[in-house]
């Protein structure tokens, strides 16, 4: 099964950076690293069970506040969660 | 450390779009996307430090067979993640461009030859011309003694061993040599470096090694520095001594020496005294202490017995030198019973007056010396290192030391320490503790004591006499006897002692040269021995091997193989182990021996001492796998088909560790356990560290030995009665002074940026850069009255020999008016051509720090 | 053409107007000449003059670009910059981290210099003045993460004044101390033996021109502790007494400590401890 | 008719070649070997003469300096050392007597390139120049002494070709080496191709001051045998400043003396080679006080008849050189 996985950098209103974290950080799949403080999130963006990271991508513009996003980084490959450490034994998620 | 794919992936990303946005990401983030970048592939695995004997710990990182990475490890206790500027450097040590990669043979019209070129050579030929040698000497030996007892047995073949081999392959050297070949001639660099120590911690407590720890680094108010340049030699422990010199209110620290060095830089009682007047200062103290009544009268009537040192015991010479003939105890090393009156009595001449004039040190200097060490409030450590130990009274100044701490009680406790520090990575845990010094077998054992050499051969499985009782040539005596034709072959390994023995050119040199003797270097370089031995065998080194090394808190450390050595090198106890394939029983021993075991008849040494069925018991798979399942590569154990270093380890324990061992204290752990530690202390005692020894509480044995003791109170377990030795040594004046014609003192040492001999520093070009020669430190005074200049070329010349370096006055190192100081790493200029090769007597360690030189402007 | 009409003869016109000529392609190659001049005439941060050198603006017409000074020095650190270096050609100059100054105390170079190009007033090499020291990456400086480097202090001919060791706790291991090398502006002669020594792959210490490595103060401020030093006390009338209402036990302390607690909190009255206020 | 025989066949048919080249032999041997001795301490190690022709400082004694440079280096606000004041004079005295100029033909290494390229001219007929005025050199040497005056920056150093060369040739290793030769190409090829000894007898402003230095040096060329000229041209066709012969060797009609007293003859020496006749030969005149050849006196304007030099080089003495070998005075 394939797996994808983008980062973006969200441009919000000055000021707003904040607030927009807090929304975008609810929907499913999508994580804000940093960038609050400068009102441009580093967000990253992952198949969840039941959304494909393109659409929640193209839902992020539509987020009051936000001015503009920009896709930067595009992962799409199979087994993210398989082969590559033997010594732990769950995942961040289990959403592979 | 490692992370999932999903994180690894998803680091990146957010590392790109951080990039791309201009935004800084969060450190704890940044640590996350940055580790995993900048080293994808590398496998990190611990080791300790190649270099000095602080024994810090370091992360080796590989990749593609090569060492591309190392850092300071951060959870060994020690150096918490730090390194001195050559433990940042270590990784480069093993690429030197000039690496030895076969062996080669002194050769003429395509044979040996003593005054042949170096040729290569096949391993084969190597040790089958090697062999054929020591064949014709033990043949000689075995003429020689036939008939003669056990105790009076010598032999014509000797090994020159090393503080820096691992412990594995000190104790096969020391099984080949005393229980193979019969010739206790097997004697370590050490002896250059520790054996003033050794002696002294014989003599007063009964057992090697220092009773603290390096927590006494952070215990005490007073540091105490004897001869001791810790801020360059030990520079990760001088970091912590400093550490609490500037957190804990009241923390002083005294420096003592002949010149004054970086440790003055935070000296609370800077002392500059003259050379060997510290025996002075050491029974001032004491009759400070006495006179003052600060002696601790509880302490000293349980646990203390006092006795009196020989004296006038000459300078360790050739026996015809001026010096030892007018010696009237020439080496006697006997002590007399003595009493603390008769200790008070001896000490009272030392008054503040006579050792102020005699040292050169102002009285209020002395005062606050004596007086840091009679209050009973501080705590106190004293650190020394080469300062007391190269000393022609070495072991006597070793025991003032301890006669100072013990009048106190100041000792085995946190923060009260004498504490001996080591300058090589394994002086301890290889050197002294396998017994690989001329007199000793492994865990303090003796050749002197019979039921010693009988335990010895109970686990060596070797017939009652085989080892020799007579105590073999020490280092200075090889080469003596080496120049004189009475010892034939030589085999030097994992050191230089061309760079280290004193007096070169009258002793050394001409040993190693002797057309009747054959000397092998086993060396990863081409250093200035191989250049003048007559078969070098290219060696692995460090981490080219599966290794473990004792520091000088007791501490155990062990690592694994991490990178093939280059070319055809080996390392030393594949070496050792393989040399005794060439020779049989019958070779060695003579038909009485044999016949006690006549098992053993027609069975090489290799079968008779290492496949023994102990050595060889833990077989090798191909692959030694650590706890996270990265895998390793075995030189040894692939070629030998057993685990080598796993075998030798635990025979060795059996002499430690066990119900019916001999002498109790140096218990160690499992194989296993040290490769899944930062190294113990030991004893370790169900799995237990020791940290201060002789005292109840911190070291199980007081109790086991002292059912009787009370809660916190101390035990001499070392000494059958339980009580440490006050030995009373008094002040006699140094083997050679200046005079008239070389008018200057000579002490030699080291700098922070090159150790050892600098067979390994120098090829770091960085390290190189920084310090590329010798220079002779001196003063300004001294330079100016011999018109010499900063920068300028002087001929630093002694009795012996001399050589040329730039005077430096402005350096690092600042002697006093009529002493210079050299040091000693620069092969292109060999100290050691004027250095004495008088020794402490007792430890037969030579003086490196005195001598008169003279200094002229080239 | 009119000849006729002018005064000058046709030989007398052709000298003058080859004249003119003449000066005005003299006077374009003076110009090109001097701007090429200027450009060349800019040293690079990373090339030192030796001991003695005047200031740059006076360096590139007092020196004559002989190469005395280079051949006289005996450490063969001097060079001399060629034709296509970015140093004005000709000139001495060396690049710390090559090789610094090894600091001669009877300075050849400069007793070698014809035109006082290296002025002879330096007598005194601890006072030579190319450059200035500075611990340009502290990130990367091994000494300030706490391991036991210290080559540019061991290095230094100026010892103990030129670059100290500042001892300061190592907070993340917890027990050891960091050694950290600081530069003293006015001892520092910029020898550049530092820059030679650092051991890492890129200096961490770098000898910059004085101009490019110090900051000034401005020209108004005093540092007001070393004003009072330097005067041998307090520039206006010293404090008068203050006095201050405390409780027992306490003491105020005007010179910085501030409040102290006395050390001997008990008083020979019992009732005194027992009803005594504030928190235990 | 002078293009298709190569200037000195005669000579050298007549008087056998190595008389022909005396001069030329001499000169370069004097140029070489004053390189020579620079080069020996970076090459060999054997320091004799250390610096450049810009100051230099031989087996430790003898101080010499260029006047031109330390004249700039002063006028930029330098005050130079005593030693290098007395390296000035010395070589003002050395080229006030011998002649200026002695300094282009005998020491500076630029002169054998454009030598060379004067030759290639002749052998490849490159016939085509570029007519500059001689006067040039003054005009550019105003303008070296004007710069550090004006902007305190000794600016002529930095495209000095006869500076760049010596230094590169001493100090640049084989990259300086290089770009000596490289700066010595772009002379040779602007003389081979642009104008005819333009270089070293038009533009050179060292040569120029050089040449003033000299202006009333007694050692001089003089025609001495001009009775005997048989007009074949091969001096002038050889001359660097072939404008300083005329009035010496044809100038007897309008009282000029036998001796060249133009400040811009360089006392090379080659038409005493090239002349079959014998016409020309070193001597020491009594240039003082004979008021010619001075300052507006540059073109050959020898206005009064002087002493007859002393012949000290005559034809038919063996080669007796005056001074053997490098200049030991060997102006830097």
């Amino acid at each position: 099964m394939t797996t994808n996985l983008c980062s973006c950098v969200l441009h919000t209103r000055p000021g707003y950076g904040t607030r927009v974290r807090g929304t975008v950080t609810a929907i499913p799949g999508v994580e804000v690293h940093a960038g609050a403080d400068v009102d441009k999130l580093i967000v990253t963006i992952e198949d969840t069970a039941d959304t494909q990271a393109a659409d929640v991508f193209a839902e992020l513009s539509g987020v009051p506040d936000v001015i503009n996003t920009i896709l930067i980084y595009h992962y799409g490959g199979d087994d993210l969660d398989d082969g590559f450490d033997h010594t732990r034994t769950s995942a961040p998620d289990g959403q592979g | 450390m490692n992370i999932s794919r999903r994180e690894f992936i998803k680091s990146q990303a957010v590392a790109a779009a951080a990039a791309a946005a201009g935004v800084t990401l969060p450190a704890s983030l940044l640590a996350e996307t940055g580790a995993q970048q900048a080293d994808p592939g590398v496998r990190w695995d611990k080791a300790p430090c190649r270099f000095c004997g602080t024994g810090c710990s370091v992360l080796v990182g590989v990749k593609d067979g090569q060492v591309v990475a190392s850092q300071g490890d951060p959870d060994a206790p020690v150096n918490r993640g730090l390194n001195c500027i050559k433990g940042y450097f270590l990784p480069k040590i093993l690429y030197g461009k000039d690496r030895l990669t076969q062996p080669l043979l002194r050769k003429r019209d395509g044979v040996y030859a003593k005054d042949g070129d170096f040729e290569a050579v096949t391993w084969d030929e190597a040790f089958e011309v090697m062999a054929d040698q020591w064949k014709q000497a033990i043949k000689r030996s075995m003429a020689e003694n036939a008939g003669k007892s056990v105790d009076e047995m010598t032999s014509r073949v000797g090994l020159f061993g090393s503080g820096q081999w691992t412990v594995w392959e000190g104790y096969a050297a020391s099984k080949l040599l005393k229980g193979g070949m019969r010739s206790n001639n097997l004697d370590p660099n050490a002896r250059h470096c520790m054996a003033s120590a050794v002696g002294a911690f014989i003599r007063a407590f009964g057992i090697d090694e220092p009773m603290g720890c390096y927590d006494d680094l952070e215990h005490a108010d007073v540091f105490v520095l004897w001869g001791a340049n810790m801020a360059e030699m030990h520079p990760i422990l001088w970091s912590r001594l400093t550490d609490t010199r500037l957190s804990k209110p009241g923390c002083e620290v005294h420096v003592l020496s002949t010149f004054e060095h970086r440790c003055y830089e935070l000296a609370d009682n800077p002392i500059i005294f003259h050379p060997q007047t510290d025996l002075a200062i050491l029974n001032y103290i004491a009759n400070h202490i006495i006179q003052t009544k600060a002696y601790n009268k509880d302490f000293i009537d349980k646990h203390v017995q006092f006795e009196s040192a020989t004296t006038d015991i000459g300078y360790g010479l050739r026996p015809e030198h001026p010096l030892e003939q007018k010696a009237a105890n020439a080496g006697v090393g006997k002590k007399a019973p003595s009493s603390f009156e008769a200790f008070a009595e001896q000490v009272a001449p030392y008054t503040l007056e006579y050792t102020a004039e005699l040292s050169g040190v102002p009285q209020e200097n002395l005062l606050r010396l004596a007086k840091a060490y009679a209050d009973p409030n501080k705590k106190v450590s004293s650190f020394w290192t080469m300062g007391f130990n190269q000393h022609t009274r070495g072991v006597w100044v070793n025991g003032s030391c301890y006669n100072v701490h013990l009048l106190m009680g100041k000792i085995s406790e946190p923060g009260n320490s004498p504490f001996s520090l080591t300058g090589q990575p394994s002086a301890c845990g290889t050197a002294r503790e396998v017994g690989t010094f001329a007199h000793r077998l492994p865990a303090d054992l003796v050749v002197k004591k019979p039921e010693h050499r009988a335990f010895a051969e109970k686990i060596w499985k070797l017939p009652d006499g085989t080892i020799p009782g007579k105590v073999g040539y020490h280092a200075v005596l090889m080469h003596r006897m080496m120049k004189d034709g009475l010892m034939n072959c030589y085999w030097q390994m994992c050191n230089n002692n061309m760079q280290a023995a004193a007096n070169l050119n009258e002793e050394s040199y001409p040993g190693w040269r002797n057309p009747e003797v054959f000397v092998t270097v086993s060396d990863p370089y081409p250093t200035v021995s191989a250049q003048a031995a007559d078969l070098v065998l290219p060696t692995a080194m460090w981490v080219e091997k599966e290794g473990a090394y004792g520091n000088a808190e007791r501490r155990t450390q062990f690592w694994r193989e991490q990178v093939s050595a280059p070319g055809q090198s080996k390392s030393d106890v594949w070496q050792i182990m393989e040399f005794a394939k060439r020779f049989t029983v019958e070779d060695v021993w003579p038909e009485d021996l044999i016949a006690a075991m006549p098992d053993y008849a027609g069975k090489t040494l290799y079968d008779v001492l290492y496949t023994n069925g102990q050595v060889d018991k833990f077989p090798f798979d191909g692959k030694v796998v650590d706890d996270r399942g990265n895998e390793y590569d075995n030189h040894e154990s692939a070629d030998f088909g057993y685990y080598v270093q796993k075998g030798l380890f635990e025979e060795y324990r059996q002499f430690n560790t066990g119900p019916d061992i001999i002498k109790k204290g140096h218990e160690m752990a499992d194989f296993e356990d040290y490769h899944r530690t930062r190294g113990l202390r030991w004893p370790v005692l169900d799995g237990k560290e020791t940290l201060w020894r002789f005292r109840e509480g911190y070291d199980p044995h007081v109790a086991a030995y002292n059912p009787d003791v009370e809660k916190g109170d101390v035990y001499f377990y070392g000494n059958a009665n339980g009580r440490a030795n006050i030995i009373f040594a008094p002040y006699e004046p140094a083997a050679e002074s200046p005079d008239a014609d070389y008018d200057l003192w000579l002490s030699t040492g080291r700098v922070l940026e090159h150790w050892h001999s600098g067979s390994m520093t120098r090829r770091v070009p960085e390290l190189y850069r920084a310090v590329p020669d010798a220079v002779v430190y001196m003063s300004k005074d001294d330079a100016k009255k011999r018109r010499l200049r900063d920068g300028q070329m002087a001929v630093i010349s002694t009795r012996r020999g001399e050589i040329k370096a730039r005077v430096e006055t402005r350096g690092r190192n600042r002697p006093p008016n009529g002493l210079v100081f050299v040091p000693w790493f620069d092969a292109n200029r060999l100290i050691n051509k004027l250095t004495l090769d008088a020794t402490d007597p007792l430890s037969k360690e030579t003086d490196y720090k005195k001598c008169a030189c003279k200094v002229e402007r080239a | 053409m009119h000849p006729k009409d002018k005064p000058a003869s046709p030989k007398r016109r052709e000298l003058l107007s080859g004249i003119a000529r003449t000066a005005c392609g003299v006077g374009l190659f003076g110009l090109g000449l001097g701007l090429y001049s200027r450009q060349a005439s800019s040293l690079p941060a990373w090339a030192l003059r030796p001991p003695g050198a005047v200031p740059e603006a006076d360096f590139n017409g007092a020196c004559i670009r002989c190469g005395l000074c280079v051949r006289d020095c005996p450490f063969d650190m001097l060079h001399l910059a060629r034709l296509g270096d970015e140093i004005p050609t000709g000139t001495p100059y060396f690049i710390a981290r090559q090789a610094g100054c090894e600091m001669c105390e009877d300075i050849p170079c400069v007793a070698a210099c014809p035109t006082n190009a290296l002025s002879h007033d330096l007598t005194d090499i601890d006072e030579a003045d190319m450059g200035l020291a500075v611990v340009v990456d502290q990130e990367n400086c091994i000494a300030f993460r706490g391991l036991r480097c210290e080559v540019c202090f061991n290095i230094c001919p100026i010892r103990g004044k030129a670059i100290t060791l500042s001892m300061q706790r190592n907070e993340r291991s917890g027990k050891h101390a960091r050694f950290i090398p600081v530069v003293h502006s006015q001892a520092c002669t910029g020898c550049g033996k530092c820059e030679e020594a650092c051991i890492l792959e890129e200096a961490a210490i770098k000898v910059l021109p004085r101009h490019l490595a110090q900051g000034k103060l401005g020209a108004h401020y005093r540092l007001g502790w070393e004003q009072k030093q330097q005067a041998g006390g307090a520039l206006v009338t010293p404090d008068a007494e203050h006095r201050y209402n405390l409780p027992e036990g306490m003491r105020y302390d005007h010179g910085g400590e501030g409040l102290i607690e006395e050390a001997v909190p008990f008083s020979d009255n019992p009732m005194d401890t027992l009803n005594r206020k504030g928190p235990l | 008719m002078i293009s298709d025989r190569p200037p000195g066949k005669t000579a050298t048919s007549e008087q056998g070649w190595l008389k022909a080249h005396k001069w030329l032999l001499l000169r370069r041997a004097s140029q070489v070997g004053i390189l020579a001795l620079f080069l020996a301490g970076p090459v060999a190690g054997v320091w004799i003469a250390t610096g450049n022709l810009s100051a230099s400082m031989t087996l430790d004694v003898l101080p010499l300096t260029d006047p031109l440079l330390l004249a700039q280096s002063a006028l930029s606000g330098a005050w130079p050392v005593q030693s290098a004041v007395i390296g000035a004079v010395l070589v003002l005295v050395f080229y006030a007597l011998v002649g200026g100029r002695v300094f282009c033909s005998w020491v500076c290494p630029v002169n054998m390139v454009t030598d060379l390229a004067d030759w290639g001219r002749r052998r490849l007929h490159v016939r085509k120049t570029t007519r500059l005025s001689r006067n040039l050199r003054y005009w550019l040497l105003g303008l070296v002494l004007l710069f550090p005056l004006a902007t305190g920056v000794l600016a002529w150093e930095y495209v000095n070709p006869v500076s760049l060369t010596h230094r590169g040739l001493l100090f640049g290793g084989l990259a300086g080496a290089a770009w000596a030769l490289g700066v010595l190409g772009a002379v040779f090829l602007y003389d081979l191709l642009i104008a005819r000894r333009g270089w070293c007898g038009h533009l050179c402003p060292v040569g120029a001051f050089y040449g003033l230095i000299g202006a009333k040096a007694p050692v001089r060329v003089a025609a001495a045998g001009r009775a005997r000229c048989d007009d074949c041209m091969d001096c002038f066709e050889v001359c660097p400043e072939p404008q300083v012969i005329k009035p010496a060797l044809k100038g007897a009609a309008q009282g000029h003396g036998p001796v060249i007293r133009d400040i811009n003859c360089t006392n090379c020496g080659r038409c005493i080679d090239v002349c079959s006749k014998d016409v020309f030969g070193f001597g020491i005149g009594s240039g003082l006080g004979s008021g010619s050849g001075s300052g507006s006196g540059r073109n050959a304007q020898a206005r009064r008849t002087s002493a007859p030099a002393v012949p000290i080089g005559t034809p038919g003495d063996s080669p007796r050189p005056t001074r053997s070998g490098p200049l030991p005075a060997g102006r830097p």
